[in-house]
């Protein structure tokens, strides 16, 4: 059952050094503030999760909380290179980052597998090329036709984290818009969390919503703006600006880490983290 | 060295008209941000109304007024038929090869046409760390015709991958900066350049003794409808 | 892409005799008028399909369109038997009825690797019983673990039939309340017919609204009141009282037959099936 | 025989009654129709207002204010907090083992609590063919804790089932119109009998020699709250 909690609270409570965590969103809701709690709280050695992992995992991965990444698109959406991502890969700064990749398909089909507490996700992929031999992937053969597929392992995260609109009262989370991956990173996880824009009394069902129960849930914290610099469908666009000003801030190590520690180490949540940036950028 | 230099037009404009003429009313179209998206679009706005467009992130039938800056813009869901989910997009749309057309880019592509977006340099200590595959390795092989939008350069056009991401089998046509390249035999030919493009300025700009098709032709430079239709999805941003 | 067709015409173009197919519903949005036109058509040696056949398929095998039931569980929901699928299967009339029986899970998981065009499903299913062996069910084994587990083959209907609310002029379908497992129906099937409530210009979204773009159809088919005694959601109310009715209806070969007769071979359409319901039970 | 004939109450009602008190405010809670359904509706509205029912046509979280005449009722989508797809209830939901207790029915019973809803006779040429299995084989190994509800007589509880359905592994109680039966050394034995019901009642009523717990007890029988809140519900349908 999901208990309403600060979200400084929840990642002390549920996010341990060493684990496996997702942070899902796919362009739409990325968790955001959650990343950046993470952060604050120093965790070390995690295996990150994400199909698309963009700014946030930048940002975790130039701070030392990563020790591997596990995905399948490493850049920043219309933007380019994720620098730090590159840093550490293509020279072990600040550490070395294990990396175990897949395919979009590939990814997607393990958290399904993760979500249906199946041990395996079957797909028609990771034919030929050389990403089949960089990563976990076996073959299986069909019972009935013969016919050879690929199987990936499932995905179960010791923590998923996702970011929604709303929620209520007892914790039953509401999105909308696109809801990518995140049904399935929940429910492939041991522990999830939810970040929301909103805490209302009654959850009003829309069109497109996905509603995750409360009691599939461990916290629920309320986390206004909690995805910036990505949207939160209905409450605020997508910051582009931010994502093209990234590409500068995180090319050079020092700045990167300076603007680290303004914007996200010395602020202690999403408000003071947006009042930072908004002393940055004068209007 | 490209036609943008002397022509009314730039030479992603070119491409971006040069792709969006190989798509059709009926096809169901995969498409990536940026110029795929801005081909799709095109297409949309000019000769293929119904052409249905399909982004990664779950939408499907998007018919954005304003172009996408990212795969999973608000305005994506809100034009799309449906919304699913992004394993379903990838199992029950594409996998099950309802989609017939599906774009690519790549940084790296050989004579066989296969892609890497991968690594630049040895996967283990690569000069270049690029994204990844993303969705492009099921794409190249779940799709009937995979068309490719790549820059010309030595750099891109080369004889031997880094790295194989995406293999080439389904790939029916290359839309360069400098002109169109097909399948002959197997192996990529030049099939047209674009106006004003010299077929040395291909040659030279290709990594591999590029062959050069018997029929060789020149791309139709881009009418003023095509333009017009361009450029009004572009000042609505991205592209 | 879907045309809009008379019911009548896209059974004659699109349902075959021999064909493999799937009037999929569960308890609602049941595709009554296409089970009635399938029947008044005549169609033979059918391998029906479906997770919970109930009165339209006691219908069709008691008018001996059917050779082969696919199923999960045979009844009339809260009534009791479905007399006309036990006399086929109990004594052969009007002709013998051969049954692949799974579970649900099964069930459910044959249709959704069709739609995934994959060969076979994957699920935690089928251990100990006698049902396994009664099946077409084998095992696999997990190359990352070595469990085992149950596979079901890929359900690939030659036709897939679904009644829903709404389609609008390009042959988009939608429909909203419980989806059951129509999604996959449609997907998993080589061709597949939508018959509808309403014609409209737009379809305005809803919560919980599931829609099939009109390109992955073949037919849509204008039929208001489709469903009943099965009900639409937003429409109408199931008839609750057509179940009870039809276990005395459907007990004698001969009452049913003279029923069938009159109320659906002797009928054009959904209006005159319901025009001749009327007067057999006048007010 | 059972104890309708001289109480206040129904047998029904104190089978409903009986399962509705197996039920807690934290359970997840996978419904059938009929009694089931009644029992479950029954603790939502009395002791356990928290249980959370889902009902294999997609619903999770329902809360009928009227009782469901069928598995797929309107009122179970409208009063949901989430509707799901078929597929999606027995992947995501029951195999995950997010459910922890499970209602099932059948037509015959064996010592083991194995069970049988698919035929009587042989299966190619059966006396009477069943429904089927259902969603029962997987909620039986799916669930932590299986109730059966299952009127009490020897066609019933058998020597030998025609055909095993769903394995007894995970069962915890049978509840009957005569008493409750619970595992002792892996097999079923009488813990309690409903007031009225004679032991004999029981043995007579059950095909092979059944076990009689040391501790056997009485049931205590429906309180006023819990008929009132019953027939309620039913006043309502169903049931």
């Amino acid at each position: 059952m999901a208990t309403i909690a600060p979200l400084c609270d929840a990642v002390a409570e549920h996010v341990r050094d060493g684990d496996v965590v997702a942070l899902e969103g796919f362009t739409h809701l990325i968790p955001h503030a959650a990343g950046h709690e993470l952060i604050r709280q120093e965790r070390r050695d995690l295996t990150l999760v994400r199909m698309t992992p963009d700014i946030v995992y930048d940002q975790l991965i130039g701070m030392g909380c990563a020790q591997k990444l596990v995905f399948s698109w490493g850049g920043n959406p219309g933007v380019g290179s994720l620098h730090r991502f590159r840093d550490a890969v293509e020279h072990g700064w600040p550490a070395p980052l294990e990396l175990e990749e897949h395919s979009h398909a590939g990814m997607a089909a393990a958290y399904a597998a993760g979500a249906a507490n199946l041990p395996f996700g079957v797909l028609r992929g990771y034919r030929g090329g050389d990403l089949p031999s960089r990563t976990r992937v076996e073959r299986v053969t069909c019972p009935f036709t013969g016919e050879e597929l690929a199987a990936v392992p499932a995905h179960r995260p010791d923590v998923g984290i996702i970011h929604a609109q709303q929620a209520d009262r007892r914790g039953n989370v509401q999105l909308w818009g696109i809801t990518g991956v995140q049904k399935e990173a929940v429910l492939a996880s041991k522990r999830a969390i939810a970040t929301v824009e909103e805490m209302v009394d009654e959850l009003e069902p829309r069109p497109g919503c996905l509603v995750l129960p409360g009691w599939v849930l461990d916290a629920v914290c309320l986390a206004p703006h909690g995805a910036h610099p990505s949207y939160a469908h209905g409450y605020y666009e997508r910051d582009n600006g931010f994502y093209v000003a990234w590409d500068e801030i995180s090319r050079d190590r020092d700045t990167f880490l300076a603007w680290m520690r303004r914007h996200v180490v010395e602020t202690a949540d999403v408000e003071s983290y947006r009042a930072s940036l908004a002393e940055a950028v004068p209007a | 060295m490209s036609a943008a230099v002397t022509a009314t037009y730039t030479a992603d404009e070119m491409m971006a008209v040069a792709a969006s003429r190989r798509l059709t009313d009926d096809n169901v179209c995969f498409v990536g941000i940026g110029l795929p998206s801005l081909a799709a679009n095109l297409a949309r706005h000019t000769h293929a109304p119904g052409c249905v467009l399909i982004y990664e992130s779950g939408t499907i039938g998007a018919k954005p007024v304003e172009l996408p800056l990212s795969i999973g813009d608000g305005e994506l869901a809100e034009t799309a038929d449906a919304v699913v989910s992004v394993p379903e997009i990838f199992s029950y749309w594409l996998q099950s090869g309802r989609i017939d057309v599906g774009f690519l880019g790549a940084a790296q592509i050989d004579r066989h046409g296969n892609l890497n977006s991968t690594v630049i340099g040895p996967y283990e200590a690569p000069a270049v760390r690029l994204p990844g595959g993303g969705g492009a390795p099921e794409i190249a092989l779940g799709v009937e015709h995979v068309f490719v939008l790549l820059r010309h350069s030595p750099r891109a056009f080369v004889e031997q991958l880094d790295f194989t991401t995406s293999l080439g089998d389904n790939l029916r046509v290359v839309i360069t900066d400098l002109g169109l390249l097909e399948r002959r035999d197997g192996e990529l030919a030049l099939v047209a350049v674009h106006p004003g493009v010299e077929v040395g300025d291909v040659l030279a700009a290709t990594g591999w003794d590029l062959l050069v098709a018997d029929d060789l032709g020149e791309t139709e430079p881009p009418t003023d409808a095509e333009l017009d239709a361009l450029r009004a999805l572009r000042t609505k941003g991205g592209g």
